[in-house]
């Protein structure tokens, strides 16, 4: 048998097949949309410590691009800065500039909160070195200790 | 002139299509047996409701007013009948007759269709799905009770096959 | 070619292709990422420990506290009424599915503001849009709630209620973190997340 | 993204509406593949007929691949989708039964309403045998509670236990299904039996 023959006989798994082909194609190339397995891409948010870090600690080795989250305030810091407000971080300039960067990119917002939501939202459409500024680090320890006796609470700090 | 069946790959893909969108809108297989009992279930609360209130089983369809004729399975085997109908209507298969054997007498058949039913259904509540909604539906989303039911199936009849041979050939 | 071997051949080559994408059969985002991002911004997603404290005096049934911390920490100290839904397996116990539990909103919190955000963004990621964060965390309810004092002489009445429903709400903490262990876990234990259970089969 | 139905919550007419042109898309296809016919059925298990084992599985493996290919396109989230819980005594045994009711009544409760439907009587009949079953289960539920709801290993899915991809599942399960349906169509002609195929 001649392969336009084969062709011809198969013309509609042929055309199913293709069809199917370019859908995947166009899906996994296409950069619009997040990555499969959240899990995977959340993992390193459970390890805080890697990931929130403050100028005391000392920031990652390499070519810094910090994002400042904050509409109006702008703040100083010898890395690359680039004043995003954080509605607009996924314009396409601004995403094009944060997933191209090859060394750390370093978000900021003087909300912790904002600052931890748009890192889960860019961690999951596949950034990797994606840090948290923060000069609150130890956010995440309670800071106040319950008296079991009374009515009172006692500050730790 | 009655016209054939449809090729089976493609009743298949038709069949699957169906069932595709029932987990894509609903977000669940096919049924038929589970129709069937919330069937007799509403029977049973009708004719002697004190009884459906006290028993284990009855009782659960009954909780908070709920009424097991408005739901998603019995409506859905009340589509089964029309669909078939309108599929038996254009290919001019609709026709009152037993389907047998010529070797074996209409009480015979009509004897081992109801024992046939009897044990199907029984076994269907058993395993919380027949042929469709444990089986079919089941190997769909992966699901070893699934494939296990299904084995459990197939392999029984052709286990029993030979028994009852003289039915059908 | 007939059918059969028509079939057999485009079935092979759909699952060769089945076979090499990563289908790991888990959860992925699945709001647009701009859609998401406005709507992780928006400021209704945060709800303050003022709000909270209220929720919890008026026992409002619509509304479930869920607390991201380890299960230690939460056995020394929790809100009242609040479910443990550790962020460190925030995955394994199938937020989707827990958290379709027909509330109106399920409101985070952590000690602080990471974890809680980091859980919000997930769970508005996977489409659950009945999911908040109570707004500085722990940290921010005993600064806030627990440690509410009454200062000055006078206070215009909406103060008043504001401090009456922190003192109710202070009162309830307590009263529900002082029980000894062994009760503070039956009442643990009998609060746990009802997970709402998939319809579906021939049940 | 679906289910449709955990995306929005649907007013009761409409999920019930949804219910009836499922109901009524499975029973065209049934119909269509010649499932109203017992002895079309029952030719499965005496070789003179593989349409069973062709529609069955074509049609779970449609859907599974169409079900896959969603879930990757980011339009359908298989976590919401309801996967059957595995009884393990409940499902041998229920099947087994379900087997032996198959080769008896000709028919499974699918078929049977579809057979019923364009005027069988003796799918009318095995519909009353149905809810005869279904009555007596419920009856007998009491003394047989324990093996219905024993050894219970809650929805798991068979690539998870097989430690394999749904993809690589999916695969597997169509060589497998392409080789049955070569060895269904030998049979077919082996135990061919034109006197009822023609007849039916």
């Amino acid at each position: 048998m001649k392969l336009t023959e084969v062709i011809k006989k198969n013309r509609e798994v042929i055309v199913i097949v293709l069809i199917l082909l370019v859908l995947i194609l166009v899906r996994s190339t296409g950069k619009n949309h997040f990555k499969n397995d959240a899990e995977k891409w959340a993992q390193s948010s459970i390890n805080k410590s890697d990931i929130i870090i403050s100028e005391k600690l000392g920031l990652p080795d390499g070519k810094n691009l910090l994002i400042n989250l904050d509409k109006d305030k702008f703040i100083k810091n010898n890395s690359d800065l680039l004043n995003i407000s954080s509605d607009s971080v996924f314009s396409k300039k601004y995403f094009n500039a944060i997933m191209k960067h090859d060394g750390p990119v370093l978000l900021f917002s003087s909300n912790s909160g904002v600052s931890a939501r748009v890192w889960m939202l860019l961690s999951q459409m596949g950034k990797k070195k994606l840090y948290i500024l923060s000069d609150k680090t130890d956010n995440e320890v309670l800071k106040y200790k319950f008296k079991p006796d009374g009515l009172s609470t006692e500050n730790t700090e | 002139m009655k016209k054939k069946y449809m090729n089976p790959y493609m009743a298949g893909t038709m069949l699957g299509i169906v069932l595709l969108l029932a987990m894509f809108l609903a977000g669940r297989g096919l049924g038929a047996s589970g129709g069937l009992k919330y069937c007799v279930v509403s029977i049973v609360g009708a004719v002697d409701r004190p009884h459906a209130d006290k028993s284990v089983y009855y009782s659960k369809y009954f909780e908070d007013g709920k009424k097991p004729l408005k739901n998603w399975l019995t409506i859905e085997i009340f589509g089964v009948i029309a669909g078939g109908f309108l599929s038996g209507a254009l290919s001019k298969r609709l026709k009152f007759k037993i389907e047998k054997s010529p070797n074996i007498t209409n009480t015979r058949r009509l004897i081992f269709a109801f024992l046939g039913g009897v044990f199907f259904v029984y076994g269907a509540q058993l395993a919380r799905g027949c042929t469709s909604g444990a089986a079919l539906s089941g190997m769909a989303v992966l699901s070893v009770a699934g494939f296990v039911t299904m084995i459990a199936i197939f392999g029984s009849a052709y286990m029993f096959a030979w028994f009852f041979r003289k039915n059908w050939i | 070619m007939n059918t059969r071997q028509k079939f057999s051949a485009g079935l092979l080559i759909i699952g060769f292709i089945l076979a090499l994408l990563p289908l790991s059969g888990s959860r992925s985002f699945t709001v647009r990422p701009q859609k998401l991002l406005g709507e992780v911004l928006d400021s209704s997603t945060w709800v303050t420990v003022d709000q909270v404290a209220r929720f919890i005096v008026t026992e409002d049934s619509s509304v479930q506290v869920i607390d991201l911390r380890t299960p230690e920490e939460f056995k020394t100290v929790n809100i009242p009424g609040s479910i443990n839904l550790p962020y460190n397996n925030f995955f394994d116990v199938d937020p989707a599915r827990l958290l379709n539990n027909g509330k109106a909103r399920n409101i985070f919190y952590s000690n602080g503001d990471f974890d809680s955000n980091f859980a919000l963004a997930i769970a508005r990621g996977l489409n659950l849009k009945n999911t908040f964060v109570m707004k500085g965390g722990l940290n921010e309810w005993f600064n806030t709630v627990m440690n509410s004092t009454f200062t000055g002489d006078k206070i215009s009445p909406r103060e008043n209620a504001l401090f009456e429903t922190r003192t109710r709400a202070k009162k309830l903490f307590s009263e529900m973190n002082s029980m000894p262990d062994s009760l503070k876990l039956k009442f643990i234990q009998s609060t746990h997340l009802a997970a709402k259970k998939l319809d579906g089969g021939c049940e | 993204m679906g289910p449709i139905s955990s995306l929005i919550s649907m007013p009761e007419w409409l999920d019930l509406l949804i219910a009836l042109m499922i109901g009524m898309g499975f029973g065209f296809a049934l119909e269509q593949a010649g499932f109203s016919s017992s002895r079309k059925l029952a030719g499965m298990f005496y070789g003179y007929d593989a349409t069973v084992i062709k529609v069955f599985f074509t049609a779970a493996i449609v859907a599974l691949i169409g079900s896959q290919l969603l879930s990757y396109f980011g339009l359908l989230d298989l976590n919401l989708v309801f996967v059957n819980e595995y009884y393990v005594a409940a499902s041998i045994i229920g099947g087994i039964i379900m087997g032996a009711g198959f080769i008896m009544g000709g028919f499974c409760p699918g078929t049977g309403l579809c057979a019923l439907s364009i005027g069988k009587i003796d799918a009318m009949i095995f519909f009353l045998g149905g809810l005869t079953g279904a009555f007596l289960f419920a009856e007998t539920y009491p003394s047989i509670q324990k093996l219905a709801n024993g050894y219970y290993k809650g929805p798991v899915k068979i690539n998870e236990v097989m430690g394999i991809s749904p993809g690589l599942f999916t695969f597997l399960l169509i060589v497998a299904a392409v080789g049955m349906f070569w060895i269904a169509e030998l049979a077919e002609k082996k135990f061919a039996r034109p006197d009822i195929t023609n007849d039916i």
